[in-house]
């Protein structure tokens, strides 16, 4: 094989502060300008928990801190009914579209599909800066909805109308638009992001890197892009259509103006489900790159992953109809819904499947993204099994809009974006930051999440058996749930105790950046490109193009001087017979 | 893009469209029935997105990975409209 | 288990119990053995100085079937939960039952009208009564409810029954339930309807059949000579 | 040793990047439009075809736009293939044609909405007028985002600037226009027509 030598040629670095840091259009920056947003909308997201909580444990009682929040929100620390909506609308609108997005695509994405491939930097990075500041202008959007007369949004993340369309219904009106509009803002900036890892991913792969040695996290972003590009269009013409039903009179949705409710549901679900999947697959991605390098062993099943990831993808556009058994779809509909929903668990069942069996044999290492990736599997596997109940249209009838969806859809959501997301943040911090994340605090921060989080949301699946439903302000209105009081005030103590597992975490992100160990190019001993590098890598990611002589997952291979192989290293003798 | 030269020319596309353009107005305001008038329109419009798609958008250069990318979206939007003709057609 | 949900009085709530505790048994089963076995493995194959780790790659039929194998037979299970869940959603949802006593709900912020058809039977005449917040029906009837909704969308949810469907603005759905046990029990709200949706309750009243037609003769409007059949 | 640059050493880059980029984004529009169009005509049916709403528009001036924007993607295309032919000097005029035709289309449309507007035939008349304002105005706020691109490549062609890449961006902003176009075709039937 002759050696090439490869220039890059890259547009040369920018030096001003304003264009190293701020509209900077290297992938690196934009990846932790996300990260970095996405992180501190997950504080603000986590407060609203605090918030709501509380109230649910102990209806109408003065919440300690908040005597601050001024009417019409708060009576000096008690909740209004309409603002507990509220908060619950923007609970759910922030920790979807506003920090599990940004941090597992903008900002895992981001920082490393240029580099997983060996490209110096996306496609189009201007369109990328452009995505991340169609993003920051969305976030303000949407926070500064709070700050407009009659408050924010308060129809529920999922915005049904009639309660959407018309302000009379609400009492909330410049809010709702601006909901709106920061959702379309949202999606517009993802649109940007999601053809730019595409083309990015297709187009600029290093020498020797054929799709078949993609690391797995590239598949997953690339899938995730796609479900992305085809499933939100729809969701955009859906919003014209209630921001024009508000503002304009109009009536696509309003049925005393000739519309129907439920064609929202539909384009909504039709969007929504896929979108389940853009952010749950960067995170098994994450934790496919992480199985491999703390247990010293290829991944399991390098293809098949595929396979079922594709599979899981094409399936995740015909089950929308799950979300409405019970909304006034044809009863007759649910059946097929019903089958392709529980088919969904297969692939998904051997993606779970294939990472555990990665572990057989394994030499593995505990260190905190192991941990956290341990703790994604058990949990994700609870939020998987319990998607059966949700997808069994009989089940459903009964637990529909009860807290046993809302415990399901924590099981699945919260270990993607956190365990998951912090598994990857713990692991690739060294390459964005060049500092290590300390230990100690790391493993901290596993079991006090882990535990909480198991405390909060497994007495969930109680409340809803017992028939709780979700986006009740007073739960003690019903007597039937009132013996459910105790189980609620446990949940909240574990929430507070959730959200204080996060200190550890906090201090750690910010401390090491001046006090953590200096990260060695490759602390982890992993295989994939963007361990070739320097930690943090310079701007053009690589000195020179990288070479790629096998598939990412070569560990303690019999032979080798190591028991790890990076890509790029070339093989003395044979290396034609380098794996696929 | 090599052999453009064994392609109808632009103009000639251009005066596909117009005639097309005019038989549906010539449709709609022939008494055919209305099954039948919407039946051919529409027939007409899918012949007239082709040609545009395939010629000025020069699909007929392109490879399986730009058609599969035109491909999904439009098969996806069938299979989006025929689950909602219960629901919303048939309504309760 | 079964002590968490609420008490079931309908004559399709156990069917719709046993199917989840169908699923709850298979999926229990393997959630069980699937933790069991990550924890295990985690033990098991901890870093241990001279212990390195085995190369495999999952590439091979004979290596793959380790995973293939009980997904396969998490296919097979997943075909028998439909075909459990399938049985009970049609004879809820889909074969509605003409009804012994068909009454119209109607929802609205923040309350459910009970529409009643009165001595005659039917509905939409002279004689119908509307009661607000509450749903009085007669044990051991076929009960059919037609939801309707004045504003946005509310959904009628009768725990103990088990029965849930949204009641949308514009169109008209059928539901349908049959209460096996006399008492007072609660109707609930369980879509986000506004800032008044908790306190959008009603109450289920089953009575034994001739206390329904009592409290329906108590009720009607203008009272007829003619006694209605019980 | 050999020093090549890094776009050759890639692995496929059978399709430019802008290109791959546009399609993408085609594929993500063709769902927005097309969700609207669905949406459109199933609600259509279901309301027995809105015959009485949608006798008050004007074919005549509809099927004139379809003229103007069906030209003005020849025109385009005409553009395109002299960048290709290395023809600078006629790659201008077609564009400058392309926007004037972008921009009468825009003028019709704002005619046709005033006209309609004056009669009472506002969004709040009915579903099929929310329909009809609500498709056409979001196409024309892509014509409208088209003819602003056409613009500047126009200007960067005057001007003689950026001339490689200025090639390929008249290709990608033609994807994009004609897209727009096919929107309007099927537009056209679906609100004139029937």
């Amino acid at each position: 094989m002759s050696q090439v030598a490869v220039v890059t040629h890259h547009a040369h670095e920018e030096t001003s502060f304003w264009r190293k840091y701020v509209f900077s259009v290297d992938h690196k920056v934009i990846g932790r300008q996300y990260l970095t947003l996405g992180l501190c909308m997950a504080l603000l997201g986590g407060a609203t928990v605090y918030v709501i909580r509380w109230q649910l444990a102990w209806p109408e009682t003065p919440i300690p801190l908040t005597s601050w929040v001024p009417e019409p929100a708060m009576y000096d620390g008690q909740l209004d009914p309409s603002f507990y909506n509220q908060l619950v609308t923007m609970h759910g609108t922030i920790m979807v579209f506003f920090v599990a997005m940004p941090i597992l695509l903008g900002g895992l994405g981001n920082f490393l599909l240029p580099l997983m491939i060996g490209a110096d930097d996306m496609a189009l990075p201007r369109l990328n800066m452009m995505s991340f500041w169609t993003f920051f202008t969305a976030s303000a959007v949407l926070l500064s909805s709070f700050f407009v007369s009659g408050g924010p949004a308060a129809a529920g993340w999922t915005g049904y109308p009639p309660l959407s369309a018309n302000p009379e219904y609400t009492g909330v009106h410049g809010g709702m638009n601006l909901w709106i509009l920061a959702l379309a803002l949202e999606f517009a900036s993802f649109l940007m992001g999601g053809v730019n890892f595409l083309t990015t991913a297709i187009n600029m792969r290093a020498p020797g890197l054929s799709f078949f040695r993609l690391p797995l996290m590239v598949w997953m972003q690339l899938t995730a892009g796609v479900l992305f590009l085809l499933s939100v269009g729809p969701i955009i013409g859906g919003a014209v259509m209630l921001l024009l039903d508000r503002t304009i009179g109009s009536g696509f949705f309003l049925p005393e103006r000739g519309g129907d409710p439920l064609l929202w549901q539909h384009l909504f679900w039709f969007f929504g489900h896929p979108e389940v999947y853009v952010v749950l697959l960067p995170g098994v991605g994450a934790v496919l790159e992480i199985l491999p390098v703390f247990a010293r062993k290829p991944i399991f099943g390098y293809r098949t992953i595929v396979y079922s990831t594709i599979i899981a993808g094409v399936l995740s556009f015909v089950v929308w109809a799950h979300h409405m058994f019970v909304a006034g779809i044809d009863p007759r509909l649910a059946m097929p819904f019903s089958i392709t929903t529980i088919l969904i668990s297969v692939p998904f069942a051997i993606m779970t499947f294939a990472m555990i069996a990665t572990l057989w044999g394994g030499s593995i290492e505990f260190r905190t993204p192991m941990l956290f990736t341990f703790g994604f599997l058990i949990t994700f596997l609870i939020g998987g099994v319990t998607g059966i109940f949700n997808g069994s249209a009989a089940v459903d009838i009964f637990i529909h809009g009860t807290y046993f969806v809302v415990a399901h859809f924590h099981y699945t959501l919260f270990p993607t974006v956190f365990f998951a997301g912090f598994a990857g943040i713990y692991y690739w911090y060294p390459k964005m930051f060049g500092r290590m994340m300390n230990e100690a605090l790391g493993k901290l921060h596993f079991w006090l999440t882990f535990v909480a989080f198991n405390l909060v949301f497994l007495p969930m699946f109680v409340l809803g058996i017992g028939g709780h439903m979700r986006r009740i302000y007073n739960p003690l209105q019903y007597d039937f749930l009132k013996p459910l009081a105790p189980v609620n005030q446990f949940i909240t103590m574990a929430a507070v105790a959730l959200l204080l597992s996060q200190i550890p975490f906090i201090l750690n992100f910010i401390g090491s950046l001046w006090f953590g160990e200096k990260a060695a190019d490759n602390p982890w001993r992993a295989n994939t490109l963007e361990w070739s590098t320097s930690s943090p890598p310079p701007h053009g990611n690589f000195a020179t193009v990288p070479t790629v002589y096998r598939g990412p997952y070569e560990y303690s291979r019999p032979g080798a001087a190591q028991d790890f192989l990076p890509q790029t290293q070339p093989l003395p003798t044979g290396a034609a017979a380098a794996g696929a | 893009m090599s052999d453009e030269s064994r392609f109808p020319s632009y103009v000639a596309i251009w005066s596909w469209l117009v005639a097309l353009l005019v038989a549906a107005l010539f449709c709609a305001y022939v008494p055919f029935g209305k099954a039948l008038a919407i039946f051919l329109i529409f027939t007409l419009a899918v012949i007239k997105a082709f040609l545009v798609a395939r010629h000025y958008m020069h699909l007929r250069t392109e490879g399986l990975l730009i058609y599969a990318i035109a491909g999904v979206p439009v098969l996806l939007l069938l299979g989006l409209t025929l689950a909602l003709v219960p629901d919303i057609i048939f309504r309760r | 288990m079964g002590g968490w949900f609420p008490e079931n009085i309908s004559s399709f709530g156990a069917a719709i119990d046993d199917v989840f505790f169908l699923i709850y048994y298979i999926v229990g089963f393997w959630f069980v053995l699937t933790t069991a076995v990550i924890l295990y493995l985690g033990v098991r194959y901890r870093r241990r100085a001279g212990h390195p780790a085995a190369y495999v790659r999952g590439d091979r039929w004979r290596e793959l079937s380790w995973i293939l194998i009980p997904a396969a037979i998490i296919l097979v299970l997943d075909l028998a939960i439909d075909a459990a869940g399938a049985r009970v959603w049609e004879s809820v949802k889909i074969h509605l039952p003409p009804g012994d006593v068909h009454l119209i709900v109607t929802g609205k912020q923040f309350e459910w009208l009970v529409t009643y058809p009165g001595a005659d039977g039917t509905l939409e005449t002279a004689d119908d009564f509307v009661a607000n917040n509450e749903l009085h029906v007669p044990v051991g009837r076929d009960i059919r409810v037609t939801l309707r909704s004045q504003d946005v969308v509310h959904s009628f949810f009768l725990p103990n029954v088990r029965l849930k469907q949204d009641a949308l603005p514009g169109r008209s759905i059928d539901v349908w339930f049959n209460v096996n046990k006399p008492g007072e029990y609660e109707l609930a709200c369980a879509e986000l309807c506004g800032f008044g949706h908790y306190t959008m309750r009603a109450k289920l009243i089953a009575h034994s059949p001739d206390e329904y037609a009592q409290w329906v003769r108590d009720h009607e409007p203008h009272r007829t000579a003619e006694a209605p059949s019980a | 040793m050999t020093t090549v640059s890094i776009e050759a050493a890639r692995v496929g880059e059978r399709i430019p990047s802008g290109k791959l980029a546009m399609w993408w984004f085609l594929a993500s529009e063709i769902m927005t439009f097309g969700g609207l169009l669905a949406a459109f005509v199933l609600r259509r049916f279901a309301a027995g075809g809105w015959e009485d709403q949608a006798a008050h528009v004007s074919t005549r001036i509809a099927a004139f736009n379809t003229l103007l924007l069906v030209s003005s993607s020849l025109t385009l295309v005409q553009a395109h293939a002299a960048v290709k032919a290395d023809q600078r000097n006629r790659v201008a005029p077609y564009l400058l044609c392309t926007i004037v035709l972008g921009l009468a289309f825009l003028a019709v449309k704002g005619y046709e909405y005033s006209g309609e507007i004056a009669h009472g035939f506002t969004p709040s008349a009915g579903p099929f007028w929310s329909f009809y304002y609500g498709l056409t105005g979001l196409h024309a706020l892509h014509v409208l985002a088209g003819v602003i691109v056409n613009a500047a490549l126009y200007v960067l062609v005057i001007r003689g600037r950026l001339w490689p890449r200025v090639q390929q961006r008249v290709e990608y902003a033609g994807l994009y226009w004609h897209f727009v176009d096919i929107v309007w075709i099927f537009l056209f039937p679906l609100v004139y027509l029937s």
